[in-house]
Order: C-alpha cells, then structure tokens, then sequence
C-alpha cells in the first residue's frame, strides 16, 4: 500500500527540488540566501549540503541580473530554478522574464528554448507591508510564453514542481508564504501533477467557488460555514492559472449556476477578471447571477493588522457573496 | 580627526555640546531598538524589524552634518536613520505598533517610516529601491536653487542593484546634489558580501566620476568630520559623492534572527561589541579629553531611558486607525 | 466663436506639454533622446528650444534609473514627465512605478506624494518584433496608486494630458503609436479632460463596442460596416482605464443588451477581462449574451507582416463578434 | 600588432588566409547591410533595420578568435555579429523580409536573428537585454565544462542599463567564461555619449575586478589580436574581461535616419568614412604588405556581390510564413 505522509507545503516544495535535482544535474537553484540560510522562509534548508554551493547558488541582492543569468543558463543546457524571496519584487525582473524568458522560443522559430522556473512568494497578513506582501500573478498570466502555478496544498506543491521544473518553458511558480506550515498528505512515492487540470477540492451542488493559492483554505472554511447553513458549495482549485482548465470550472458552473472567484491579488484587472469572464462566456446561459468576484482591496497592502486584515479576502466575505448569490 | 581636534581648540562649547548630542542621538537609537526587540519579543510589535544598533555612528554623524532641511531616503533598516533626522520616538513606535498616531497612520510600518517635516523621504523595503528617489530629490534641489543636498542610505547588499548605478551615471552627469552613503555591515541578511560583492566599491564609484571615501563607522567623529567635509562639497555644486562607512549590526538581520551562527562567529559579534560600540567609543573618548565626566552621560542615559519608556507607553495605549481608514490615502 | 484646427495626435500630446510647461515651471520631461532628436516618434520636436536642456532633459538609456528619479523630482516639488520611449520597456521601470510611486502616498499615511506622469507608447502592426509591439497597460490598471490613460483622438490626448499633469498621483499615459499622425479637431482654447469620464464616440442602439485606444478607430470602423448591414453599433471608449466609467458602460449595456469589447492588450488576464467583468456585474440580467471580448492574440507578436496583423483585433472581427452576437 | 607581425614570420600562408577570410567577412556584412538598406529604400523591408557599416571589424575581429560553438549574445544592430559567427545570408534575408525560411520563420526579425547552429543566443532589442543571457551561457559552459566561452556584444548605450553591473558582479565573482564586448559608436540613437556616460568605462570594469581594455574598433588586425589573447585567458578560467571597441557607424541610426546633422556633423562622419574605414584599412594594409594584390581584393567583392545578390533573391522569392503558424512556437 502506498505510503502517504502529512508534510508541510514548504518542505513538500523543498521535497520535488530535491528529488528533482537528484534525477536531473542540469537543475540547480540561485537566489539570496539560499544556501547557507536555506532562504528566509527556511524552505531550502540542507539543500546546499546535498548538493553543494554550486547546484544552490548564493546571489548578490540582483534579481534582473540572476533572473537573466538564468535564461541564459536555461538557453544553454542546465534547468535553473530562480528563487526570487518575495514576489513583489517580480517587478525587478519583468524584463528578463517577459521579455526575454517568454519569447525567446518564438521569436527564434521555435529554435531555443527556455526551461526554467522563477519561484516566488505571494500573500499578505504577515504584517510586513506594501512592498513584501503583493500578489502579482496576475501580471504573468497576462504574457504568452508562461506558465504560471499557484499550489493550494502541500500534494498539489509537490507534484506541480516537479511538472514545473520538467516543463520546456518558463513557468512562474508562485507560493503562498502563509502557507508553508500547512499541512498535507503527499505520497511517498513519485508523482507528478499536469498543468492544467483543475481540482475539485470539494464538491457541491448550490454554488461554486473557486479559488487559488491561498483562497482554497479561505473557500474551504467558507464551504464549512455554509454547509452549516445548508448550503452546498463546491471549491475549485484552477492550480495552474496558464493554461487554465477553463473547461472543469465551466462545467461546474453549468452545474451549480451560481459561482464566486477568490483570488488573493488585486480585484481589479486581476486573475478574477479573467476566470469571471471565461466562466460567464462558457456558462452565461447556465447562470442564475453574475459571477461574484472577489479579491484584494484595492489599495497598497497597509501595515496595520486590523487594516491589513481588512483588505483580504476572508471566509466571512465569501460566505456572504454566496448566500446573496444563492437570493 | 585633525579638524576636530582644531575646532575643539577654538570652539570648545558648541564642540562639546555637538559630541554631547551625538551622543544622546545614539543613545536614542539605542534605547529605542533595544525596546523594539522587547516588544516583538514580548509579542506586542506585528511583524518584524531591522534594528540598527551597532551602526548608530552611520547615521548620527551623517545627520548630525545636515540642515534640517535636507533629504535623506533609509532602508529596511531605517529606524536610526529616521531618529537620527529627528523623529519622534511617539510617533516612531505608534508607526511600529501600526496606530493611527504613527507617522504614517500606521500604514507603512517599520520599513516605511517617512515624513516631510524632517526631510524624511522614507524608509524602502526594496533594497536599493530609495536611489532613485535620492537622486530625484537632488534633481530638484538643483533646479530650485534650494541648496539642499539628498543623502541616500543603503547598504552594502544594495550595491547588486543595477538601479543604483543607473542614477549614479545621471547624478555624475548632472552634478547633482547627493551623496550615497553605504552602510558596509559586512552581510546581506545571511551572506557575507565576501560571497556577494566583486572588486572595490570605492572603483564602483570612481567608475561613475563619483569621488568616494571610506570610514570607520564605528567613529561617529570620523563619520561627521568626513560627512561635514563632503556635504559641503555637495552644496557648493560639485556633483554627488560617495561615502562607505565600516559598520557592523550587533544584532540579527531582523529580531528573529537569534542563532546566527551558522553565517557569523559568535567571537567576531563579540569583538565588535566589545571593542567597536559607537556609543561606547564616543563615551570613552569623552572621558578622556576630560571633555565630560561618567555621571553626564549616565545622566543621558536616564533622561532618554525615560523618553523612550515614555514614547512606548504613548504607543501602546494609543488606538489602532479605523476601518475607514483602510482605503484612504490611496490617491492623493 | 472658438476656434477649432485639426492636428494630428502627436500633435495634441505636444500641445499639452508645452501648454502645461509654460503655466508651471515646475513641470519637466525626461527621457531618451527627447531633446534635439524630439523622441523617436518625433513628437516633443522643438520643445528643447523653448524650454531648453533642463527642462527636455535626455537622458542616458537608463529607464530605472529617470522614472526613480522622477519619483523623488515629484515628492520634492517638481511635476515630472517621463518619456518611456516604447511601452515595452515598462518591464524596466515596474519597480519605480508599482513599489515606490503608486505606494508613496499610502505608505506615508498621505504625506508624501507623487504627481507625476509617465509616458509611453502601445500597438503593434510597426513591423517592430516582439519587444516593442507590446501594449502592457494591463499591469499598470492592476496596481491601486496609478491610474491609467489611453487617449484614441488627438482631442482627448490634449485634454487627457493636461489633466494628468496637473493630477497629484502618478498617471500612466499610453499613447498608440501607430496613431501619432491620426488628425482630430482640437479647440484652439484651453481645456481639460476628467479622469473617470467615458466618451460616447458613436451612438446605437443595438451592440455596444466598448473600444480603448487604437481600437476606438477599428470600433468606429466596424460599426460603419455594421451600419450598412442596417446594425446600429454605440461605440464608447472609456478613456481612462483607471478609474473606469463603470456607469456609462453599463447603461450602454443595458441598453443594447449586447457588448464588444476590444483592446489592444493580449486578450488574456487583460483590461478586456476587467471591462467585461464590471459591465456583466452591472448589466447581467439585461445582457442577451455574454459579453465578447476581443484581444491581441495570446503569442509574442511576430514580425512577419501577415502574421503580425493577424494577431491584433480588426474591423472584420468586431464585426463577425458584432453579427455573432445578434445573430 | 607585434603578434601578428611576429605569427606572419612563423606561418605567413595560414595568417594570409585569415585576413583575406576576416576581409571577406567584413565585405560580406557591407554589401549585406548596404542591400538591407537598398531594401529599406525601395520599400521592399517591413519595418526598420539598424545598418552595422563602419562597425564590421569589431564583430568580425572577435568572432575570428572564437570557436564556432562559443557563444554570442546580440543586439537590436545585430546583422554583423550574426554573419560574422557564421550565419548564412540567404536566411538572414528571409528573416528580414519576414519570410518562413529566415532564421527565426519570419517570427524574429531584423532584432531577433538568432541561431543554435552557429552559437548565437539571439539579437535583442531591449538595450542590453541580452547580459543576462550571455553571462548565464557562461554560467552552463563553466558547470558543464564544455570550454565555451559566451560573447556579449553591446553598445556604449547599453553602460546605462543597470542589468550589466549586476551581472558583471556576478562574472567576476564566480569567474564565469564570458566577455562584455561594447562597441562605443559615440551614439546611442541620436545622442552623443557625452551626455550619457560619466567618467570612464574601463573603471566601470574595474569596480567589478574586471580586467578591461580598449582598443581601435576599425583596425581589425587589432581587434582580433585584442580578442584572440581575451578568449584565450577566459576560456583558461581567468574570469570575466571587458573589451571597449572603439568605432563608429557609417549610416543613421537606423535605415529610415537620414537627416543626421542634428546630432552629427557630415565632417565628423566624412573622416570616419574616408580615413577609418575598416575594410579599406586592412585592404591597404594587406597591399602596403605585399600579401595581396588589388585584383584579388576587387574578385573577393565580386564573388560576394553575386553571393548576396543570390541570396536577397532567394529571400525575396521565399513565401510567408501560413497564417497557422502565427500561435506555434509560443510554448516548447
Ligand atoms: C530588491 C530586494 N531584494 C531582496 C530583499 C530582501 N532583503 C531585505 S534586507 C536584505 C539584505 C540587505 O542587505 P544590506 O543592503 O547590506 O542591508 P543590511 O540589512 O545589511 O543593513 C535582503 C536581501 C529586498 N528587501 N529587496
Ligand atoms: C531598454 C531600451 N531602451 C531604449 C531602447 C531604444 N533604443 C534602441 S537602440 C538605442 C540606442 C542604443 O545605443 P547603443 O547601445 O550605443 O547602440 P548603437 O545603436 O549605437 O549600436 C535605443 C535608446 C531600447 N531598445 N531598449
Ligand atoms: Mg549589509
Ligand atoms: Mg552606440
């Protein structure tokens, strides 16, 4: 019988780059404080003993000067990993991955390519302010030539690395740095999980919820309230927001004619946005109400909790927006 | 050191009293991050800090050479630079316990400390994220005709900034008033810059034009007379400079960076504790210049322990802003 | 009686700037090879010989660099324009825009600001290869702090531009730049533009064609094709992506009951999704379809001159949406 | 230039073909550049292209002392580094003219030849955009111990970009394989470099411990010894080197610049033209040398004349691409 653990989703992270870069030599990982420090979020920690300061490189604080040495080293022949601590400071390397990671392979033909992974951090409520607490995934969705993962569980963080890091292109992985103490199951053995394949984290029949990274907990809990009111709720995990399995997310629509996007980046021109209008272009006629989108208060991330708290969207709200849905 | 032992001779007074607020300034800083360190030990303070003790001597006696008037931009590790400009300390902990008292409304926190009246552009919690904004505020300077002159604190890790350069190149072009002053405490959170930083960061400069000069950071006389020559310099119009003071932070890389051992010898934080303490170092040398005697400074030392207690209670009664709050400010 | 001239967009864009140097000296324009050179568009021509070096600042190619500057120009009493000479190149400056300018304000619990204006440039079909074709406007509308303009005559550039200049927050104006030589009627007198107001370009009463930049022009295209087979279209452009006329889209929609909506940007997480999303959320029970979206192709635009063009939304596809949607 | 008197005296017949080969290259990217232009005129090019006439030493004498699988990164005036590391002509046509048998299927363009066969990572139209790449191919070769060694040309321009210090930072510090090429042309776009760099380049290299050096872009006897002894100290392990090639371009900016006197005067460009012309350099000095005659010379410009003539023709009859290949090749 296979053997299934409870880990965290930092250590099921730390698990596919370990087994990854055991299988294959050309992966390696760069960022700050990686090595000794096993990064900020303790995530790397013995990485570098196993496999030495050159396969869990230390950089400089120079996010667009890795992140490039990066395509280059992908271009080449290795399958680095780049670490960048938060994701707010993806804004530092929107050149580099857009564009250039994104495009090389079709502005050459179709004759390099470019297989790498830019890791990041999203999430707020760590109280730790406007410039350490965005998510910005949205922007990368937004840019042909990437893939773009946000993990909800330790099973799913697992096995989407392990794709992401075989995967021929770029593929920004973003993880949820509240997260990481979540646990999980994750099976002992080998597996990986395909892009773009929606999970049903849970069913329902009355509505239904999707949700990303760290909004599945959020639904889930939300799920749970309702339930207590009767309510059925079914939560959809999109896991990979490029490709998007707008297909699963279409066909539960259909099925509950009522559903809720909740995504922890910015509501306006955000992932909701997109996931609202492919839901409502494939189940228009299906619907009983507009898709209720609902993401982060529109408004750099305050400091001060009771404010932070305020812009993020919690089990309260989405509990709300599915009873006014439901009349 | 020459200059300041000249200007003891003819201005002994106002010298005297200049070393003595030095002195204070430190010891507030001091103070106040040893109380910061208490309250997010004692779980009161959200969040974490950067504390900047050990490295008082930087930004006091870079300060300490500035018209009230002029700029500074700080770093996640701001609250020295913040104080040293003059900030409250009420306002500086109610910004750090996010109360609608702070100096921010308690929007920004312990890594956005700003605030107009002191010429306090505001911390960044983007490394090396402030010197385009230095140099801006140079820029204006300049065209204004307002004399003032922009100092951007960063530390060494911000040298991997390809930003930092980019406005080093224009400021040299341009002769703009500002000086970038790096705080070489000899890590980026846990990496030794051995590891992170090629070649000399004097010739980093020199690279641009841009005169650069090193310091003991830990000399807050050496910090000033070198501040002092440099600013002027920067005011009279003959382009930015460049300033690396030789620092090191006694404590973590933030307040939960307890057991740092595996980056750092616990011998090498002794050293500098023991031998390198920039508050010590000035208190000693006042002592023997007879320029002040162990009860004066014990004396400071009473009065700013009570400030800061003072400052921590007002901040910790103080309440938090509404929930109205949460979306104002957004536009101006 | 006011007079009215036709002059071209960039025209307009110029008339502004020099308009609003001449009434505050605080205002300047940095950027490269602005001065002698007048942009590569040619747009700022002679503006250094009126206002000189200091103010028609050229600059080093150092994207970064200017617009940080800018930012610490604004906070310090100046009113900045930077010039960023293709839009593409906002993956350079995304930190200067999105982690220090837009957050300055809020971050500073209202002390500090920012009034500044970025400048750059949208749209493809230049033959100009896969990085400078982009229209990134998108990322910038996702970030509360900034707001976000899209001129699509040269009588709205002019009104538009004075007003982000004189706004106190930082303004991203995209300009198209395949439509500089574009002519409109300009009133000789001074005027300014709201933010926030959408501008009904045609009115109809069967589909609304909600069109932003330079696909106002393929709206208004499309809805003379639609005329003739007896279709009325209304064509609204909003102007301002940010902040959005929510209002006046929705009452079009409820009154057509069928909506368009194109944009140059990728079709995918782009300004579309957000449009749509906001009508279907205000219109929903009066729409008879779901509203279409048209964007640029999701691949990194080509250069090949047939294929370059099939990527971009054109007449023909907002009229093929338009007959789909009635049909 | 010793070295090369000295290696004419060991092997004169081998070195012989090698100018006549570097000299045929050079000819090669003058008569292609001077036929993009002629399509530019007749309107028979989409878009705009960025001529390299004038430059043809730098990228022909450096890419003569690589290996054909070292690598190069180019830029947005990338026709000649692209030649000159062995692209074909026929297929750089095609591309130009968006045609399916060009290097990149049409889907590039003038900005964006790039080529696994001949080790060229791609031309890049963002300035300097392309350090990364170069630096991070330094990275694979030196982890994979393949001896390549990676080639970054860039323009002076390109000194204003923050991305080259962050990774000459890293080179240096990990000795990586790879050589920052700057082609200084004295312009970027319609500017003078007067205005846009401050102080000097080669101390720029310096402030990462690079070893950099300067030498006269138009000689390309002395851009090839230059490089020859670069590659051959990279490619040992010694780290990073900078090499500032000193030239200028003949034509506009790009093909569509023809009213230049705004940023340059017609002298300034007739002296370059007339006195520091690379190609007419070296072919006099071949003939002062008696190592060629000018017939010879007169028949390697026939032979390429008719080679690029073949080769528009071949391009301009090649079909575009079918619109199904518009969305492939976006993901591998
Ligand atoms: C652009 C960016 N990259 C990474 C970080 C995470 N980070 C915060 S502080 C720090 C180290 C900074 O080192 P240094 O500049 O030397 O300042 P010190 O902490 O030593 O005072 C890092 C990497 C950041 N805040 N910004
Ligand atoms: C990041 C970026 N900024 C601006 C441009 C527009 N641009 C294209 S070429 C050029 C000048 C480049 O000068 P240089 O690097 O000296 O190269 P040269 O054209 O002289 O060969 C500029 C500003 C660009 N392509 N990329
Ligand atoms: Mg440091
Ligand atoms: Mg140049």
């Amino acid at each position: 019988m296979p053997e299934t653990r409870e880990i965290t989703l930092g250590e099921a992270v730390r698990e596919a780059l370990v087994e990854e870069m055991r299988r294959d030599s050309r992966v390696f990982i760069c960022g700050e404080d990686i090595a000794e420090a096993g990064t900020v979020f303790k995530v790397l920690g013995g990485l570098v003993d196993e496999f030495g300061p050159e396969r869990v490189l230390d950089t400089p604080i120079s996010e667009a000067g890795f992140t490039g040495m990066a395509v280059g080293a992908a271009m080449t022949g290795m399958r680095p990993v780049v670490d960048i601590m938060f994701g707010d400071f993806s804004t530092l390397v929107m050149d580099q991955m857009v564009n250039q990671a994104a495009k090389v392979h079709y502005m050459s033909g179709g004759r390099w390519k470019v297989p790498m992974v830019m890791r990041a951090t999203l999430g707020a409520t760590r109280r730790s302010g406007a410039q350490h607490s965005q998510s910005l995934h949205a922007w990368f969705c937004h840019v042909p030539g990437l893939k773009v993962v946000l993990p909800a569980t330790p099973y799913d963080a697992k096995g989407l690395m392990k794709t992401a890091i075989r995967d021929d292109n770029p593929v920004v992985f973003f993880e949820d740095k509240m997260m990481y103490r979540l646990k999980g199951p994750v099976p002992a053995e080998e597996y990986t999980i395909p892009f773009g394949v929606a999970d049903v984290k849970r069913e329902g029949t009355d509505v239904t919820i999707v949700a990303t990274s760290s909004m599945v907990q959020v639904a889930l809990g939300a799920a749970k309230l309702l339930e207590a009111d009767g309510i059925s709720a079914e939560v959809i995990d999109p896991r990979t927001l490029w490709p998007l399995d707008e297909k699963t997310l279409v066909e539960s629509a259909k099925k509950t004619s009522r559903v809720i996007v909740v995504d922890e980046g910015y509501g306006r021109y955000g992932a909701t946005a997109e996931i609202a209008s492919a839901i409502t272009e494939g189940a228009f006629f299906d619907l009983e109400a507009p898709v209720k989108r609902i993401g982060a208060m529109h408004v750099p991330i305050p400091f001060s909790p009771p404010l932070e708290d305020a812009t993020v969207p919690n089990e309260q709200a989405v509990v709300a927006a599915a009873k006014a849905l439901l009349g | 050191m020459a200059i300041a032992v000249d200007r003891l001779q003819t201005a002994p007074e106002a010298e005297i009293d200049q070393w003595l607020r030095m002195y204070r300034r430190m010891l507030m800083i001091r103070l106040f991050e040893e109380q910061v360190n208490d309250l997010y030990t004692r779980a009161l303070m959200p969040g974490l800090a950067h504390l900047y003790i050990g490295e008082e001597a930087v930004a006091v006696g870079v300060c300490e050479a500035l018209r009230s008037d002029d700029y500074i931009t700080s770093t996640h590790r701001g609250h020295g630079h913040c104080l040293a400009k003059g900030a409250r300390l009420d306002r500086m902990f109610a910004e750090l316990l996010g109360k609608e008292a702070g100096y921010c409304k308690g929007k920004g926190g312990s890594m956005h400390i700003a605030d107009p009246d002191t010429g306090n552009l505001g911390a960044n919690a983007i490394v090396g994220g402030s010197a385009g904004i230095a140099t801006g505020a140079a820029l204006t300077a300049k065209r204004m005709k307002t004399g003032r002159v922009a100092v951007c604190f960063f530390g060494d890790g911000a040298m991997g900034q390809g930003l930092l350069y980019e406005v080093m190149n224009m400021a040299s072009l341009w002769k703009l008033p500002v000086i970038y002053v790096c705080e070489n405490n000899l890590y980026g959170e846990y990496t030794s810059n051995v590891e992170t930083l090629a070649g000399d960061m004097l010739t980093r400069a020199a690279g641009f034009a841009i005169r650069g000069e090193s310091v003991d950071g830990q000399d807050v006389r050496k910090v000033h007379a070198a501040a002092t020559q440099i600013v002027e310099r920067v005011r009279a119009g003959a382009g930015p400079a460049f300033l690396v003071c030789n620092t090191y932070r006694f404590m973590g890389h933030h307040v939960g960076d307890v057991n740092r051992e595996y980056y750092r010898s616990k011998q090498e934080e002794q050293l500098w504790k023991t031998e390198r303490d920039p508050i010590k170092l000035l208190g000693d040398w006042l002592g023997a210049q007879n320029l002040t005697d162990r009860a004066r400074l014990e004396q400071l030392r009473i009065e700013v322990k009570s400030e800061v207690e003072q400052a921590v209670q007002f901040a910790l009664a103080a309440p938090y802003p509404g929930p109205d709050k949460v979306d104002q400010d957004v536009y101006a």
